[in-house]
């Protein structure tokens, strides 16, 4: 089972590099892409199939293999209960962006090259997820930032697409640099890069002050790319210049890569220091909560208030939950980072897509000027919107609920070297952050979704006489192409996995709960 | 007579080849001026190699090479001066501005310039 | 039994993810499964009731979730509680859904709609049945969006979207410290069931128990719209009536005192807690009343009615009172139900919903007067109606607390604030009820009522006749202690035989188990009731077309705009929001992103800089050189 | 395959009488520079007797002689081999030291230097073939193919001895043999530029060499010794008085090296001779020798200096940083203002020897640990030989059909030769240290992985942020590689050529030549990349200083 996971990785970085290579026209590139990603797709399913969900806290489809002794880089690859959902999150999220790129893609460069650039990103982001090696983590860490640079710089808006790009790819970079000199200095310690022998050790040949540096560093490095609160600025330009399918994988997946590398690597390998910045973050995590919403309210009624850029602050919001969920160290708290991640990326991604979708049914995605009423003139895009937002704002029920609820129910017990005081203040900035989002989300259903009625479909007076009848005549809007088949596609699976997920979170804890107990089992 | 007299002859001597490097405008001057330098260099090893009684001779030998390379840079350096002297009519140093950055030469200078250097398309 | 109950909550479920999913497709199929889904989860529910009877606790679940510390359950805890109060909410929803099927029968968007009325059922049956806490707040919240897209059903007007948004954030407020109160208790009991929670908090009280239930009490304040956070529900009318009757009436804003009885145990255990409600109550009873007689719209007054109704059910149980106050919730739901109704029908006739311009239609028609007038007389507490029975029995339980409290009894203090509110309220709703009878159905017309398209379909009237039979007739049920609270069964779920309540082996005293109305809190309230009644006919007589409520005089304004709670809100914590939002930004376009730019500007003087050193005059560079050479030396030969 | 001392040239028996001055050679040892410098003279007897289109064997004769070269380092394999060596002084009783060491240091330079000369003999067959490939009309106008080649392999002798030195007067003469040659080859072209270029080259270098050789006679009075290990010794047992003089006599030596390696503020001359001379030599200069700088550097400070590792450790620290961010950041500026290619790849130069110098940076104490923490910047001393070489080969074949030679030459260059493009990005991105540019990463990681074991934590974190400074204009100029043409007439060329943007369907002829020099480059990037351990097996060599 383990040549799956590598066929698994392997098979998207050969499929874009050929399809770099060698010119195909557009439209076979394009079905090639939906190939390719959904075998990988495939591939995931098979692994999650094959994983043994009862032992779900050991590696399993392991290949160790020496790459570049003399630097101790070893090509070793693995999974367990943490980085399976994330591998098959990716492999969705890239197989419906591929499936969405058979409808219109933005001007700006040849789809054959979108294609490719989207295979190469999850060939990165699928080793990053299965790296157990910190100089392969880091190496697979760096692939996702060319591709995604281009992805911004060619096929984004116009306008801000240049600096955009540049200041996510050097905004990233500076990010990762330091996590490997945090990688570098764990190393000159402990003499092994492999990450389940750092957090089997967990911390020991490390002095007090060693662990806080390279926990200094390396959490520099992740929290850049999570985003926390003060390094976030690079994420809102990035996701209003991206085009849709690039601002899906981004929200969805590459942020993901900021939680995951301080679940799987920062916090069992070097204990003290997480126990030294476990405050930090929480603090930092839930001002982000507050901060990110805060910051959507003014969107929404600023002028220049862009759809997408509010779903990009949100996303510093949630992401708020899970660095909460991490700074408690408890297993409840990164369960509920791990949940976050998932829900997160299903539910952003389906936003991104659908303002994707009101950009370009719309020509922009200013509130101001995207003329409102959406249930009345793309029903079905409308109410899907509708259902976005009521997941994003944290629903019960639905993915985005279990995650914030268990990040703030470690808050509410964080580890017992953690000051309980502090973590109830970040419990009540967390909840009240929850009523904020609440209101920023329904502010957007209310500016894009509401409005006066279709001018085509007659007065719909009904017997009820309420404010109806006394409004003044009202003014009618024009029907908007709705939702199409290529959207249906892509969509459905995201909406889908949003309700299962909520209804049935077991899914996705029984999976990551014995694999979070032994990590901090071991790890403490 | 005792090691330092030399020493300090050769630090004068490296010392005005110093000045004359850094002063002199015409390119002649300033190739005579390291010469100086070099000699101090021979002086100094000379110096050495008798104080320290050395079997091997090392400070002498090592003399000699430098008195050959010393001829064979100015032969070099000459011929190059030849070559300028022949494109601009000109042997000063200061003068030779065409590979500045641009923007880095002050304005005065510019007018000087025959072929001005185009300034680049603005990269996106 | 658990299965039945498990099966009730699944079957609206599914009608309304059917709906949603295809209800565009089948306009036509949507009544149907509006209507026989939720018909079957009736018969389901009262199945279930008539089962437990009055049976001990029957509690079946599965985990739902291992969360890396307390696991969630999903698991049905049948008591007599839960029982009677789903079989409450399945009837009024399934009336509502059928009054609705004719209602709306013109709107292009029933079928959402009739799906969304039943995913709401879903919901609240959830949090009926459900046996653990997490679980509740699921349900709990899927009520609070369903609200939300029902109230904003009319999305075209912007006072619906407007209305919609309010509640939502205002019952999320509210929610917050619910789940915080949940996370307290759940985590000092050492489980998130209710079962163990209930059995684990010892009789003395406990700090995690205080703690949890007052911050319960946030959630409790929004969800059944009681002082700090009821300016809610009157913008809620702009919904559709149906809606108003089912969820604002009925079941939803119920759910708050429900909870408080499920887990009525902790509340007796922390007094504190059981004062703060009983403050809570008094000022919503009064407030809310003195609110309903100022109003003109007809559904505005129903609703500040039912705020000040169910500040009688948290006083209740504020006052040690759990059973009286269940059973004001079961009246309460009836004649409210049937109130709202009817005034749908009013308004369908009046062709407009301000009482100023309504009057003398009694003669339109017959049935809806009679049955409103059934209504309002239950509402009132009219002797022979059940809404008499169940306040005497809230009042009874209030007088017994204030006068002879026992050990395990709440604070007096509680009572005497419930006593005096409560007979204070039963004027003032004497007086508006009797205003709005008045207003509407005597006088003339005092605007020309359009002429009505036809008679008032059927499917309107008959839920009407179906909810008068319990609104007369529910008072009795809570005569004989071998009934209503037999039924009920003890504060924590388990079944008493008829001695037990004599000989102490319960939680409360006696008294508290006999819900027959008491002689001296009876007197006082008709006399008060009399009173109310008798100014507003004596001020409607003198001048029938002016509004009685001029009596209020300057206080009129305030009152009816709910003394300007809205505003103060808006001060204190939306404006505040709005301009901590624009800072924020402003910090993080300028501030932080500041730093990010100045970085790159830096590095691109920096470069510009040294870029000048580069002059191609020959003597500079050698200067460099030699100056590098220099301080080379300098240092090395300090250092060495 | 032998230890040391070697059996070959075995030292006439120090015990009985005087010196003898007939010395024992170790012929195999000293084959490579040996084949080089006569390759130099039958190149130079040659162009004599071949006159017209013949001239062309002229390139294929220094190849002849470079490939022999390469195949003379075989034998050697295994190190260890010394001649030259001057018979134990009775006095001090020290071990013979040897003028001419082969140790794995020096091979895997030797290595290098040869590789790059025959990739810069290839990259110059148009400019000095007078036919087929030669075009009179773009900036490489002919040059003497005899004169050229003679000078090239000249130079390229004299860096390969270099490598091999183990006392300073054959460092010295090495040295000069490399530059003077060079100084000639700048000046070539006998055009305005060349002249200017040559004449600033020269100047600065003769000043820096006079200094060097001040240094070289203070070491010497100071330590009473000229080979590199009996420096070493002498320096630990030094009497404090004579510390000061070593001290400045070591100062000095490592100016004249760090003038060799453009390490700031040495590196005035870099950008101006790079632009004056042609791009081949540019080429040259950039990585041959730019590593033979680095050899001697490797030498004197690893093996002469090490006691005083204290001394110029720091020194060299702040060295490195103050090279990497001026590198970078004037860089940042030329990609955005004038654009020029060549001045660009110069300045990337500058910033790439800055990081080649970090290792350094991370000596102290006595220079015990210097064995683990140099190599890596052989490691990364290889790597950057393999991608500048290949940028400045697509510069080169750019340049000579758009003689303006500015990045903006560049956009849409994947449209019009996809292979080019490709490469081109390839290279940028290695010099950058990003993936696909593995290669470029592992040199990197390698060199932080030295600086962050050798605990010099703040030389780290600036290396880190000139990492992500370098990124923006490699990225700016990779970019352009896949944009599409820019809408509107092409930019007007300053000196009216029909040089109009690639965009504009400007034809673009990649001679033979450089497709052979740009193929092996990019083919040697992807060994390297998929397969790192070839190059960095140098880190865990034992004794690689030896």
């Amino acid at each position: 089972m383990s040549v799956v996971l590598i066929v698994a990785i392997v098979l998207p970085l050969i499929a874009g590099s050929a399809l770099i290579a060698f010119p195909v026209d557009d439209r076979r590139a394009r079905y090639a892409g939906v190939a390719v990603t959904g075998a990988v797709l495939g591939l995931t399913v098979v692994l999650a199939g094959a994983f043994d969900r009862d032992d779900a806290r050991t590696m399993q489809f392991e290949t160790d293999r020496a790459w570049a002794s003399s630097l101790g880089l070893r090509f070793h690859l693995g999974v367990d209960g943490i980085s399976l959902p994330l591998i098959v999150l990716t492999a969705l999220l890239t197989f419906l962006v591929a499936v969405h790129s058979l409808g219109k893609l933005p001007d700006g460069g040849s789809a054959r090259a979108y294609v490719a650039l989207v295979l190469v990103l999850e060939a990165g982001v699928l080793g990053t997820f299965a790296a157990l090696d910190l100089i392969l983590f880091f190496l697979a860490f760096e692939v996702v930032l060319v591709p995604m640079y281009f992805l911004i710089a060619r096929w984004g808006t116009p306008g801000e697409r240049g600096p955009a790009a540049f200041k996510f790819i050097l905004y990233t970079l500076l990010g990762s640099a330091l996590m490997l000199l945090g990688f570098l200095l764990v190393q000159a310690h402990t003499g092994t890069f492999d990450i389940t022998e750092l957090a089997a050790r967990g911390g020991d040949g490390m002095s007090r002050g060693v662990q806080i540096t390279a926990f200094l560093a390396i959490g520099l490095g992740l929290a850049v790319k999570v985003p926390m609160w003060p390094l976030h600025t690079w994420l809102p330009d990035a996701h209003t210049a991206a085009p849709t399918g690039g601002s899906v994988l981004l929200a969805g997946v590459l942020l993901k890569m900021g939680t995951y590398g301080l679940v799987r690597i920062a916090v069992p390998a070097l204990p003290q220091g997480a126990e030294e910045f476990a405050p930090y973050l929480g603090a930092f995590g839930a001002v982000g909560i507050v901060y990110g919403s805060l910051v959507c309210l003014a969107l929404l009624r600023s002028p220049d208030g862009d759809l997408k850029r509010i779903i990009a602050y949100s996303s510093v919001g949630h992401m708020g939950f899970a660095l909460l969920g991490i700074a408690t160290l408890t297993a409840q708290g990164i369960n509920g980072a791990l949940f976050v991640n998932i829900g997160h990326g299903l539910i952003t991604g389906l936003l991104f897509f659908l303002a994707g979708a009101v950009k370009e049914r719309s020509g922009t995605a200013l509130l101001g000027r995207i003329g409102g009423s959406l249930y009345a003139r793309a029903p079905r895009l409308g109410g899907l919107l509708a259902f976005a937002a009521v997941a994003g704002l944290g629903l019960p029920g639905l993915a985005g609920f279990w995650g914030e609820l268990l990040a703030m129910y470690g808050a509410y017990h964080p580890a017992d070297e953690l000051s309980r005081g502090l973590f109830l203040v970040l419990l009540v900035a967390a909840a009240l952050g929850t009523v904020l989002t609440a209101a920023y989300m329904l502010g957007i259903v209310r500016a894009v979704c509401g409005g006066p009625g279709l001018a085509a479909s007659g007065t719909s007076e009904t017997d009820d006489v309420g404010p109806m009848a006394e409004g003044a005549p009202l003014v009618r809007v024009d029907p908007l192409p709705d939702v199409g088949r290529v959207d249906v596609v892509a969509w459905a699976p995201l909406v889908a996995f949003t309700v299962v997920l909520g209804l049935w979170p077991a899914t996705l804890l029984a999976v990551t709960d014995p694999a979070v107990r032994a990590l901090l089992g071991g790890g403490a | 007579m005792h090691l330092v007299y030399p020493l300090v002859l050769a630090v004068l001597l490296f010392g005005i080849g110093l000045y004359g490097v850094l002063a002199r405008r015409n390119a002649v001057l300033v190739l005579m001026s390291v010469e100086l330098m070099l000699n101090a260099v021979n002086v100094n090893l000379v110096a050495f190699d008798m104080w320290l009684r050395d079997t091997l001779h090392a400070g002498q030998a090592l003399t000699l090479f430098v008195i050959t390379i010393a001829a064979a840079e100015i032969g070099l350096g000459l011929a190059i001066v030849l070559m300028i002297f022949r494109n601009r009519a000109t042997s000063d140093v200061s003068a030779l501005r065409d590979l500045a950055e641009p923007g880095a030469v002050p304005r005065a200078r510019r007018r000087l310039r025959t072929a001005r250097t185009r300034p680049g398309s603005e990269a996106a | 039994m658990t299965t039945a109950a498990a099966l009730a909550t699944g079957l609206p479920f599914l009608a309304a993810v059917l709906g949603l999913a295809f209800g565009r497709r089948f306009p036509a199929a949507a009544r149907a499964l509006a209507t026989l889904p939720l018909a079957a989860s009736v018969l389901l529910t009262w199945a279930v009731a008539v089962r437990h009877d009055s049976g001990g606790v029957t509690e079946h679940g599965t985990e739902l979730t291992p969360t890396g510390a307390l696991d969630i359950t999903l698991s049905m805890r049948v008591d007599g509680l839960s029982a009677i109060v789903a079989a409450l909410v399945a009837t009024v929803a399934l009336l509502v859904q059928v009054y609705s099927a004719a209602y709306m029968r013109k709107d292009p968007r029933y079928s959402s709609y009739a799906a969304l009325i039943s995913l709401f059922s879903a919901a609240m049956l959830l949090v009926v049945y459900t046996g653990d806490l997490i679980v509740l707040l699921v349900g709990w919240e899927v009520m609070g969006v369903c609200s939300y897209f029902l109230i904003g059903h009319y999305w075209e007007t912007e006072v619906a979207r407007a209305a919609a948004v309010k509640a939502f954030l205002v019952t999320k407020l509210g929610d917050v410290p619910f789940l915080i109160g949940v996370l307290v208790l759940g985590v000092g009991a050492g489980s998130f069931r209710i079962g163990a929670i209930v059995d684990g908090v010892p009789p003395g009280g406990a700090g995690w128990a205080t703690a949890g239930t007052l911050l319960m009490l946030g959630g409790v304040a929004g969800k059944s719209a009681q002082v700090p956070l009821q300016t809610w529900l009157p913008d809620a009318m702009t919904g559709p009536t149906p809606v108003s009757a089912l969820i604002h009436a009925a079941t939803m804003v119920a759910a708050g005192a429900y909870v408080v009885a499920r887990l009525y145990p902790v509340f007796l255990a922390s007094d504190a807690t059981l004062v703060v409600l009983a403050v809570m109550a008094a000022l919503t009873m009064v407030s809310s009343a003195l609110f309903a007689f100022a109003q003109d719209d007809l559904k505005r007054v129903l609703a500040w009615s039912t705020v000040s109704q169910l500040a009688y059910m948290t006083g209740g149980l504020a006052a040690g009172g759990r059973d009286a106050a269940v059973f004001h919730l079961l009246t309460h739901g009836a004649f409210k139900a049937l109130l709202f109704l009817a005034a749908g029908v009013v308004i369908h006739l009046a062709g407009t919903g301000r009482i100023s311009d309504m009057g003398g239609l009694r003669r339109r028609e017959p049935l809806v007067f009679w049955t409103m007038t059934a209504g309002l007389g239950a509402l009132v507490g009219v002797p022979p109606l059940s809404g008499f029975f169940s306040k005497e029995a809230v009042l009874g339980a209030a007088e017994h607390t204030a006068i002879d409290g026992g050990a395990g009894a709440p604070p007096a203090v509680t009572g005497w604030l419930v006593i005096v509110a409560g007979v204070l309220t039963a004027g003032l709703t004497a007086a508006y009820a009797t205003r709005l009878w008045l207003r509407v159905f005597f006088g003339e017309a005092r605007k020309p009522a359009p002429e009505p398209h036809g008679p008032t379909p059927v499917l309107m009237l008959w839920p009407l006749a179906v909810l008068t039979v319990p609104t007369v007739l529910l008072g009795v049920i809570g005569l004989n202690e071998s009934w209503l609270p037999a039924w009920l069964g003890d504060a924590d779920g388990r079944a008493y035989g008829s001695a037990d309540a004599a000989n102490g082996l319960l939680l409360q005293a006696p008294a508290y188990y006999d819900l027959a109305p008491r002689l001296g809190t009876s007197l006082a309230a008709v006399a008060l009731l009399a009173l109310g009644a008798g100014a507003v006919y004596a001020l409607w007589r003198r001048d029938p077309a002016a509004d009685p409520a001029r009596v209020l005089g300057r206080l009129r304004g305030p009152a009816e705009r709910g003394f300007d709670v809205d505003r103060l809100y808006d001060a204190v914590v939306v404006r505040p929001v709005w301009l901590a939002a624009r800072a924020t930004r402003f910090v993080d376009r300028v501030v932080i992103d500041g730093y990010v730019h100045a970085a790159a500007q830096g590095t691109w003087l920096a470069g510009g800089g040294v870029r000048r050193s580069q002059n191609g005059n020959v003597q500079v560079y050698l200067a460099g050189v030699l100056a590098g050479f220099v301080v080379l030396a300098v240092t090395v030969a300090v250092r060495a | 395959m032998n230890p040391v001392p070697p059996t070959g040239g075995s030292v006439l028996a120090a015990a009985h009488g005087p010196l003898s001055l007939v010395q024992d050679i170790d012929w195999a040892a000293i084959a490579p520079p040996l084949a080089v410098a006569s390759a130099a003279l039958v190149v130079l007897l040659a162009d004599l007797f071949l006159s017209g289109p013949r001239k062309v064997w002229l390139a294929w004769l220094s190849l002849a002689g470079l490939a022999t070269a390469l195949g003379l380092l075989l034998p050697l394999r295994g190190g260890g081999r010394a001649t030259f060596c001057a018979p134990a002084d009775p006095a001090t009783g020290g071990p013979p030291a040897c003028s001419y060491v082969v140790s794995d240091l020096t091979l895997v330079l030797q290595l290098v230097l040869i590789g790059s000369a025959a990739v810069v003999v290839l990259l110059s067959m148009p400019m000095t073939a007078p036919r087929p490939w030669a075009d009179e009309s773009g900036s490489d106008r002919a040059v003497p193919g005899g004169e050229y080649h003679f000078l090239l392999l000249a130079s390229v002798a004299g860096a390969v001895t270099l490598a091999a030195a183990r006392d300073l007067v054959t460092l010295v003469v090495a040295l000069e043999t490399l530059s003077l040659p060079a100084f000639a080859l700048v000046g070539l072209r006998r055009d305005a530029r060349g002249g200017e270029a040559a004449l600033k080259y020269f100047l600065l270098s003769v000043a820096a060499t006079a200094v060097l050789l001040f240094g070289v006679s203070l070491l010497y009075g100071a330590t009473g010794a000229v080979h590199l290990d009996r420096i070493a010794a002498a320096l630990t047992t030094l009497d404090p008085k004579l510390d000061t003089v070593a001290a400045t006599g070591a100062g000095l030596v490592l100016v004249g090296f760090a003038f060799k390696v453009a390490a700031v503020p040495f590196h005035f001359w870099l950008p101006d001779t790079y632009r004056g001379a042609p791009v081949p030599v540019a080429a040259y200069l950039s990585v041959v020798s730019k590593t033979a700088g680095f050899a001697g550097l490797l030498l004197v400070a690893g093996i002469g200096l090490r006691p005083y590792a204290h001394v110029w450790g720091p020194a060299l620290a702040v060295l490195a940083a103050l090279t990497m961010t001026v590198g970078n950041v004037v860089a940042v500026r030329v990609a955005t203002g004038s654009g020029d290619a060549v001045r660009l790849l110069a300045w990337s130069s500058i910033a790439q020897s800055g990081y080649v110098l970090v290792p350094f940076g991370t000596a102290a104490g006595d220079g015990a640990d210097l064995a683990d923490r140099l190599p890596a910047s052989v490691a990364y001393l290889a790597v950057y030989a393999v991608m500048n070489l290949g940028a400045f080969a697509v510069v080169a074949t750019v340049g000579r059909d758009r003689p303006t030679g500015v990045v903006g030459d560049y956009r849409g260059l994947v449209r019009v030769r996809p292979w080019l493009a490709l490469a081109m990005a390839f290279f940028l991105l290695c010099l950058a240290g990003l993936p696909p540019g593995l290669m470029g990463l592992f040199a990197k990681v390698a060199v932080f992985q030295s600086v962050v074991a050798g605990g010099t934590g703040w030389l780290a974190v600036v290396m880190a942020v000139n990492v992500v400074v370098a990124l923006y204009y490699y990225l700016v100029w990779t970019a352009l590689l896949f944009q599409p043409p820019v809408p509107g007439p092409p930019p007007v060329a300053g000196d009216g050529e029909a040089a109009g943007t690639l965009g504009s369907g400007g034809t673009l002829r990649v001679p033979a030549p450089f497709a052979v020099a740009i193929g092996l480059a990019f083919g040697l990037g992807v060994v390297l990349s998929v397969a790192p351990q070839i190059v960095l097996r140098v880190l865990t060599v034992p004794g690689l200083l030896g």
